[in-house]
């Protein structure tokens, strides 16, 4: 308990901060499918932590549950972007997102 | 009363429905009967008013409110008759040569297949005319002021295969209306002013106002300007010469003898507003001195039989308008009424000489005709021998009347005056012998074919004849010992006009007077003579020899002064380009460019922004993360 | 609550009736289950009542709204006979999954709690992943899918950081909590960490509402899902959302203004603009509703930005008006896709000939879309501006009103295709029932456009 | 009641026509209805008469809470359009048996709709109810000039179509805005919207809304181009509705709606806009000077003409306003008879371009006086319907602004101009290929002309009663002005 109170608050927000902003970073650069799930997998943790964070320090286990919460639907929706991505590669043999451009306008 | 009165415009109507309905159905022979018919008995209706007005102890003016018409805001213009000697003059005019005409007509549309047509036309014309001198308000005279004019445009086109007529019918028609426009706003004003249409209210309260003031001339300009437009002064006169277009019983009846006064009755039916605008009056004189003048002159060189009458009708007309402008009501009247009957007269005449001819009209084709058509040639004597002021015609009583005021009035404009009388006498003179005298010029027209017309259509000329050089005595000057029933009868009318009268007239010895009498009826004389030395003997191929030495003005004089090429440069022609050139630019490049112009700017834009729908992820995800910072940097950090 | 479970209960039936290869029970199976479901919710109605610690609000709104969207459900359920005719496989796993996203929809739509909220949300989402890509063998399926998880999970990334935030400046998920939060700071302004979490949220819940600069999956997705199942999105799905973002406002920042609705206002605007400028070029209808389904999205926000005690009713009508008027055009779509191949507007054009009660139907639908009096559309289009211009959103008002006048450009084309130009000569096979259902949806359009009181009055 | 029954029973009618298959039901079916219309509307009018100018109100509340009501009713200017419009439809109904129309259930069900909606706009004593049947008009209209139109008829209808519903949607805002500017509680009854409370700045843009709304409709220059166009596009019948009766809706709309509650901005722009239909007058009258296609010919001169209504309309004194009244009237009767003969000559000669066209009148004597009278009634002869309108306007200009009049007056030289034009080019001199085999017209096709003009003389000759109504209805209006 007091290792987590031992560190001011606002540290642990701007590190979360960044550790999403990295997440969206990649989101942005990267044209790989997979590399983008990761990178919003990155996202999610880097909400997790903060959410842990946030319920230990106004001692309320609300946040915790919620981080629990997140965890499966992340994993389902992980799930199903693999299926997905799978899909994609079945039917153009690669998973660039630039490839995937028939829809516009 | 009121039934009777009423009968008289409504007779004319009644016959031109049935003729117009069963147009086709109706026999020739019915129709002759009936479109005469009705106007014979509301001419005798006519002369019943008189004699009731005159019975009537001491004469007064009656109204009669026969329906409602317009009413609006407390405000009302019904169908109101007014029966004064002044209403009285012109329905006995108008019936009287109307039957005349109407008779004379039997004879010369009897091979026209528009025979029903022409009489309908006829009658409505009638009808309109008696509403417009009948009427108690201005909005009722405006009704038969505008619907004379229909007839007349009806009338003129009336051998509607011709284009040309339909122009000349259309011309007439606009430029009326260009007077009406002037005439509804004189109405307008005098409603905003006076708060009322009905004559009698209207000179009542405008006797108590300050002559000269600038409604007062205002409106009376702009009532002018209607009779400009009805009587064919300058400037809008040129219809009329165009107006010959239509048969010759319409030019006698609606051109010369009827319609065309209809100005003159209504400056003289509101001498009271006109006495109290000097200014205006001013103007009439002006107006009528230059048409009077420049008519003259066209007539002189005219070699059209029926353009040369309508010449001298405008500056007829032109008469009459100087005498109101000096303020001589009766005089006015008194010309209008013997006008219409030598004037129809010599138009009915010319008719017949056109019959003869079968359908010519240059007088240059003609000459020698008095042996083939004595009746004609006396009768168009009378006629000319009437219109060029030779006494004891009527001629000479009217325009002498006028002469001695327009004296009184002003030395200057009694010499103009006495110049057109001089031309006058000399174009009718000129047409007279043309026509008559000499020997037969008409080449393609053998001479024996030429025949007297029937009795249908002398008799009427013998009639008019007569009234012609008789009716003169009804208003003999004082200065010949006459006690002037005319002016007796018409001065109730004018009483107030003559009271307000603003026209000084300067007083002239008797010995001066009969100097100018002799000294006018001498240059007539010496005009006729001059008239017969140059027309009267010659041959055809003297006619055309001295064609060569021609001064300057005659050359303008026969071409009329270019004034109908002069209009057509300056309104006609710029109206039509005006019109093509707005539907060109203005509406379809400019209005509707525009507002085709959004419409096709949002489509551009549209397909200009659609091109940010790339179909790339990678495009989307960052076009929204610029939206989340935009959004969140403007809410949080500012 | 017992509407939720039993559309749960509902769901795994069809899974096995699936299992069971009882093909032909499956539609009449979810058509009762959706009929007792609606019912249940209506039985609902004025009964406030909060389940699990507030963790559910069941209270009119709500109820309202959930009764909405399980109507258009089962209208769309209505048309999947005839879109899945060629289909021969048991079809159980995607009605199974719609179902679920339904419930995913109802969970939104009673939520008390930012917990509540993200689940719905994700129930809903993913079961709509699945769904885009439900049609394996077409490539725009799968390319819709892609685009939709990865912008989709992209997205719910930042709702849920916001929701984080929220969380951490108020120290509570729930909304009544957070509504105290608000009111005790709102004075001295609310510190910028609740501030970010706030506008995360909406931005989140935009994507899902499909507004600008967040509206970009939109056409590309519609487009290549399966229209039936389009047609589901661009109703239930959008009705879920809008409602949830009101709800949100409503109950945390309850009699209090001016903290988003310049943003949104800002959001709707464009969104108007873009959707309708944009919809004026598009060749096909299906990509054509997208867009006009953009454009509505930002009408609705009028709701939010004029935020007062009517607005919910308002946003009630005009979703329930919009949805109809949709989904008509999607019933009709179905057919014309089936009967020519595409949906270019070339393949409508004539169809009035021969089919008189689907041309009507479209035209009506597109009428009501454009908002021509005396239909369902004016009446929600009027409800909307009239609490925008109440409120004072006159510029707003005025651009949504150059919106509409610009929609009739594109709303016209298919009218003009059906009844101006030239005949195709192909007839469009529609059973007897089929046809019954499309004119039920016109006389309901026709009808709210003549009694709006039925439901303008609710809450 | 009755004003209900005028407008619940062509809907029922319409609604019903669409099912009808057979074509003779049909067009027998949309007779009657136009004429038993006629007949009731001749009844409100007795029982106008009889009890003393009552409104015949009907009342229901519609959306309580939003403070719209159903509310009809009949005062002199709704009495007025009501009779013109059961008139009219009923004449171009029968006037449209004379060709065949392809699908004419559905035809004429759309006509007998517009009818419903028309009478609605003119009956409305509520706001949002007016904008409601103004816009319900609109569908008919579009879809009568669109499907059965002429050529590249989609294009001009669609610009027709979004046109006027941008000017209305203008509308639909001001409308809105008013009612929150009405005295509490809220409504859009006819009498709050008047009764409203906007600062002088709000005016004038409410006011600007409407203008455009209704400017657009009627169509005053330089808001007209959609109407030429779609004039010449649109089938006859359709062109009738849209000459004869949907332009009087914007003039209705001015002088209901738009007068009483912005008058103080007429007041204070002092006749600024007057100027726009003032210019429209001499504009479309020259443009109508040079036209070849006898439609697009008189699409013009109605410009030119409903200018002339427009300008008397804001002139904002009794005469003028009366004056609009009835010359909306005329008008109406005036453009539907130039119509129907433009019909029959085309019916025979295949052709409007008067380029084509003359002689007619040798060989078809009634269908030239027919004609003739009509156009007298156009330019405005007295003892025609068109002068006492007109007389009426140019008077109550006259009291406004002298100068206005003297340009408004140019219409009386104009419309001769164009109109002896036209009626020599078509009608006289000889007959030439095309016009060699006309017929003149059969009794059938007479007997829309004959009502047509007994109409034109009536009103030109007696038109006490129309004078009253007309009076009766801007005597409230010029009552909240003063």
């Amino acid at each position: 308990m007091n290792a987590v109170n031992s560190i001011p608050i606002s540290y642990y927000l701007m590190f979360c901060s960044m550790l999403f902003s990295i997440g969206v970073i990649g989101v942005l650069i990267k044209r790989n499918a997979l590399m983008i799930l990761m990178s919003i997998e990155l996202m999610i943790n880097s909400i997790n932590l903060l959410l842990a964070a946030f319920s230990a320090y106004s001692n309320d286990p609300a946040g915790q549950i919620f981080v629990f919460f997140i965890m499966v639907v992340a994993a389902a929706e992980v799930a199903i972007g693999l299926a997905i991505i799978v899909l994609i590669y079945k039917t153009t043999h690669s998973i660039d997102i630039d490839v995937l451009n028939k829809l516009k306008w | 009363m009121t039934i009777l009165i009423s009968l008289i415009p409504f007779l004319p109507l009644f016959g031109f429905i049935i003729l117009g309905l069963g147009c086709r159905s109706i026999p020739k022979r019915v129709a002759s009967f009936l479109g005469p018919g009705t106007i014979i008995s509301s001419f005798i209706l006519s002369i019943i008013a008189l004699s009731d007005y005159l019975a009537s102890g001491i004469p007064h003016p009656t109204s009669f409110h026969l329906a409602p018409w317009l009413s609006f805001g407390g405000f009302s213009a019904g169908f109101d008759f007014l029966i004064d000697p002044l209403s009285i003059l012109m329905m006995l005019i108008i019936t009287g040569v109307g039957f005349i005409i109407h008779v004379y007509s039997i004879g010369y549309m009897s091979h026209d297949e528009g025979f029903n047509r022409f009489f309908a036309y006829m009658n409505l014309f009638i009808f309109f005319m008696l509403i417009l001198v009948m009427g108690a308000n201005y909005v009722v005279m405006f009704i038969g002021w505008e619907g004379v004019g229909l007839c007349s445009y009806l009338l003129i086109g009336f051998w509607f295969k011709n284009q040309q007529f339909n122009n000349a019918a259309k011309k007439a028609f606009i430029m009326n209306r260009i007077g009406d426009l002037g005439f509804l706003l004189g109405i307008f004003l005098i409603f905003t002013n006076f708060k009322s249409f009905n004559y009698v209210n209207v000179f009542d309260l405008a006797k108590t106002m300050a002559p000269g003031s600038g409604t007062m001339i205002a409106i009376t300009l702009l009532l002018f300007i209607g009779a400009v437009g009805k009587s064919a002064q300058i400037p809008l006169y040129t219809w009329l010469p165009d107006a010959m277009a239509g048969p010759t019983p319409v030019s006698a009846l609606i051109h010369a003898a009827t319609m065309v006064t209809a100005g003159v009755y209504m400056v003289a039916r509101s001498s009271v507003l006109y006495v109290l605008a000097p200014a205006t009056m001013e103007v009439i004189g002006l107006a009528s001195l230059a048409t009077m003048f420049l008519a003259a002159a066209i007539a002189i060189f005219q070699n059209d039989i029926k353009k040369v009458l309508a010449y001298s009708t405008i500056s007829q007309l032109g008469y009459m308008f100087l005498a109101l402008s000096v303020g001589a009501f009766t005089g006015a009247m008194f010309h209008l009424m013997t006008h219409a009957f030598f004037k129809a007269l010599l138009f009915l005449g010319a008719g017949s000489v056109i019959h003869a001819m079968e359908g010519e009209q240059d007088i240059r084709k003609m000459g020698g005709l008095k042996n083939a058509l004595p009746k004609t040639y006396w009768t168009f004597l009378v006629g000319t021998l009437a219109i060029a002021g030779l006494p004891p015609l009527s001629g000479f009583f009217s325009k002498d009347e006028i002469l001695a005021h327009v004296f009184s009035a002003g030395q200057s404009m009694w010499i103009i005056t006495v110049a057109v009388t001089m031309m006058t006498a000399f174009y009718m003179f000129r047409l007279l012998f043309l026509t008559f005298y000499g020997n037969y010029r008409g080449n393609n027209h053998p001479q024996s074919r030429l025949h007297e017309s029937p009795s249908v259509m002398t008799v009427p000329l013998m009639v008019l004849a007569f009234l012609a050089a008789i009716c003169g005595f009804l208003n003999i000057p004082e200065l010949m010992g006459g006690k002037g029933i005319l002016k007796e009868f018409l001065a109730p009318v004018f009483a107030d006009a003559v009271k307000l009268s603003q026209v000084q007239h300067l007083l002239v010895p008797e010995r001066r007077e009969w100097f100018n009498i002799v000294l006018v009826i001498f240059l007539v004389l010496l005009m006729a003579f001059r008239a017969y030395r140059r027309f009267g003997l010659r041959d055809a191929g003297h006619e055309m020899r001295d064609a060569g030495s021609k001064s300057v003005f005659i050359r303008l004089a026969e071409k009329k002064f270019y004034v109908d090429e002069m209009y057509d440069t300056v309104f006609v022609k710029p109206v039509l380009k005006l019109s093509e050139g707005l539907h060109r630019f203005v509406e379809i490049k400019f209005i509707d460019r525009i507002v085709d112009g959004t419409g096709n700017t949002i489509i551009k834009f549209s397909n200009i922004i659609r091109y940010i729908q790339a179909g790339n992820v990678g495009v989307y995800l960052f076009f929204m993360i610029i939206g989340i910072i935009l959004i969140l940097f403007f809410n949080i950090i500012l | 609550m017992n509407s939720i479970i039993s559309l749960s209960v509902l769901g795994v039936l069809v899974l096995f009736l699936g299992i069971l290869k009882k093909k032909t029970w499956l539609l009449p199976l979810i058509l009762l289950g959706l009929v007792v479901s609606l019912v249940m919710t209506i039985l609902h109605w004025n009964m406030n009542r909060s389940l699990f610690h507030n963790m559910l609000i069941i209270d009119n709104p709500g109820v309202a709204f959930s009764a909405v969207m399980i109507f258009s459900t089962f209208l769309i359920f209505m048309f999947a006979a005839q879109y899945y005719r060629k289909v021969t496989r048991p079809l159980d796993d995607i009605y199974a999954v719609m179902i679920f996203a339904l419930v995913g929809a109802v969970l939104m739509s009673y939520f008390g709690n930012l917990i509540m909220l993200f689940i719905g949300i994700e129930t809903l989402s993913i079961a709509l992943y699945v769904l885009a890509g439900s049609h394996k063998e077409a490539i725009t399926s799968n390319e819709a899918t892609l685009k939709y998880f990865l912008l989709g999970s992209f997205l719910s990334g930042f709702l849920l950081f916001g929701i984080a935030l929220l969380y951490g400046s108020s120290g509570s998920f729930d909304l009544y909590a957070i509504h105290a939060y608000v009111v005790q700071h709102i004075h001295q302004g609310l510190p910028p960490m609740f501030k970010a979490g706030l506008f995360l949220l909406i931005i989140g819940l935009s994507f899902k509402i499909a507004i600008a600069p967040f509206h970009f999956w939109a056409p590309d997705v519609y487009e290549g899902t399966p229209t039936l199942l389009t047609a589901f999105m661009a109703t239930v799905v959008k009705t879920a959302s809008v409602f949830a973002m009101y709800r949100f406002f409503s109950i945390t920042f309850f009699g209090i203004h001016g903290v988003w609705e310049m943003t949104i206002a800002i959001l709707a605007g464009i969104t108007i603009v873009i959707g309708n400028v944009t919809g004026l070029y598009q060749p096909n209808l299906k990509r054509m509703l997208a867009y006009s389904s953009i454009s509505h999205s930002g009408y609705m926000m009028l709701a939010m930005v004029a935020f007062s005690g009517s607005t919910a009713n308002a946003l009630l009508f005009y979703s329930v008006s919009y949805s109809i008027a949709t989904i008509a055009a999607f019933a009709i779509l179905i057919l014309v896709r089936e009967a020519r191949g595409n949906d270019y507007f070339g393949s409508f054009n004539g169809l009035s000939r021969n089919n008189h009660i689907e041309a009507f139907t479209l035209a009506v639908a597109m009428l009501s879309l454009t908002g021509i009096p005396p239909l369902a559309g004016f009446i929600g289009k009027y409800f909307l501006f009239a609490a925008a211009i109440e409120q004072g959103w006159l510029w707003l008002v005025i651009i949504a009103i150059a919106g509409s006048a610009i929609s009739v450009g594109y709303y016209f084309k298919p009218i003009i295709a059906m009844y101006f130009r030239e005949d195709q000569g192909t007839i469009l096979q529609s059973d007897k029932t089929y046809k019954v259902h499309i004119l039920v949806l016109t006389i309901l359009i026709l009808l709210l456009g003549v009694m709006p009181f039925l439901i303008s009055g609710l809450i | 009641m009755l004003t209900l029954i005028l407008i619940v029973l062509p809907l029922l009618v319409s609604i019903s026509l669409f099912f009808v298959r057979n074509e003779r039901w049909a067009r027998n079916l949309a007779l009657t209805t136009a004429l038993v219309e006629f007949g009731i509307s001749i009844a409100a009018l007795v029982q106008y008469f009889l009890y003393c100018h009552c409104q015949l109100l009907f009342r229901f509340e519609w959306l309580a809470n939003y403070g719209i009501s159903l509310k009809f009713g009949m005062d002199g200017l709704s009495m007025l359009m009501t009779l013109l419009t059961t008139f009219l439809v009923s004449i171009i109904i029968f006037s449209s048996f004379t060709q065949k129309v392809a699908r004419s259930s559905t035809f004429y069900s759309l006509i007998i709709l517009m009818q419903a909606g028309l009478v609605g706009v003119f009956t409305a004593f509520d706001g949002m109810v007016f904008y409601i049947f103004w816009e319900l008009t609109l569908i008919p209209a579009y879809f009568i000039a669109a499907y059965w139109g002429g050529e590249n008829r989609i294009r001009i209808t669609l610009k027709f179509f979004a046109y006027t519903f941008s000017g209305s949607l203008l509308m639909l805002v001001a409308i809105i805005f008013l009612y929150f500017r009405t005295p509490l509680p809220h409504s859009f009854d006819h009498i709050w919207l008047y009764a409203n409370n906007l600062n002088p700045a709000e005016q004038v843009w409410i006011f600007l809304a409407f203008f455009i709304a209704f400017a657009i409709k009627v169509p005053v220059f330089p808001f007209h181009t959609w109407q030429p166009d779609t004039y010449v596009t649109a089938p006859y019948s359709g062109s009738m509705l849209l000459g004869g009766l949907m332009s009087k809706m914007g003039l209705f709309g001015m002088i209901r709606w738009m007068i009483p509650i912005t008058y103080p901005v007429l007041n204070r722009t002092d006749g600024l806009f007057i100027i726009f239909p003032l210019v429209g007058i001499v504009y479309a009258s020259l443009i109508a000077i040079r036209q070849d296609d006898l439609k697009r010919f008189v699409a013009y001169t109605s410009i030119a003409h409903l200018g002339l209504v427009a300008a008397g309309a804001m002139a904002l004194n009794s005469q003028a306003m009366q004056g609009a009244m009835i010359q909306m009237v005329s008008h109406g009767i005036n453009i539907v008879g130039l119509f129907i003969i433009i019909q029959y000559i085309e019916a025979r000669t295949k052709t409007t371009s008067i380029r084509e066209l003359g002689g007619i009148a040798l060989k078809a004597p009634r269908l030239a006086v027919c004609f003739m009278i009509i156009l007298l009634g156009s330019v405005a002869l007295p003892l025609t319907n068109g002068f006492v309108g007109e007389f009426l306007i140019l008077l109550g200009l006259f009291k406004y602004y002298w100068l206005y009049e003297a340009d408004a007056g140019l219409t009386i030289i104009f419309s001769a101009v164009y109109m002896l034009r036209k009626y020599q080019r078509v009608m006289l001199g000889n007959t030439n290929t095309v016009t060699e085999s006309f017929t003149d017209l059969s009794f059938k096709e007479m007997i829309p002309l004959v009502a047509i003009l007994i109409m034109v003389l009536w009103i030109g000759i007696a038109p006490g009663m129309f004078m009253q109504l007309a009076e009766n209805g801007v005597g409230q209006i010029i009552g909240i002005i003063r």
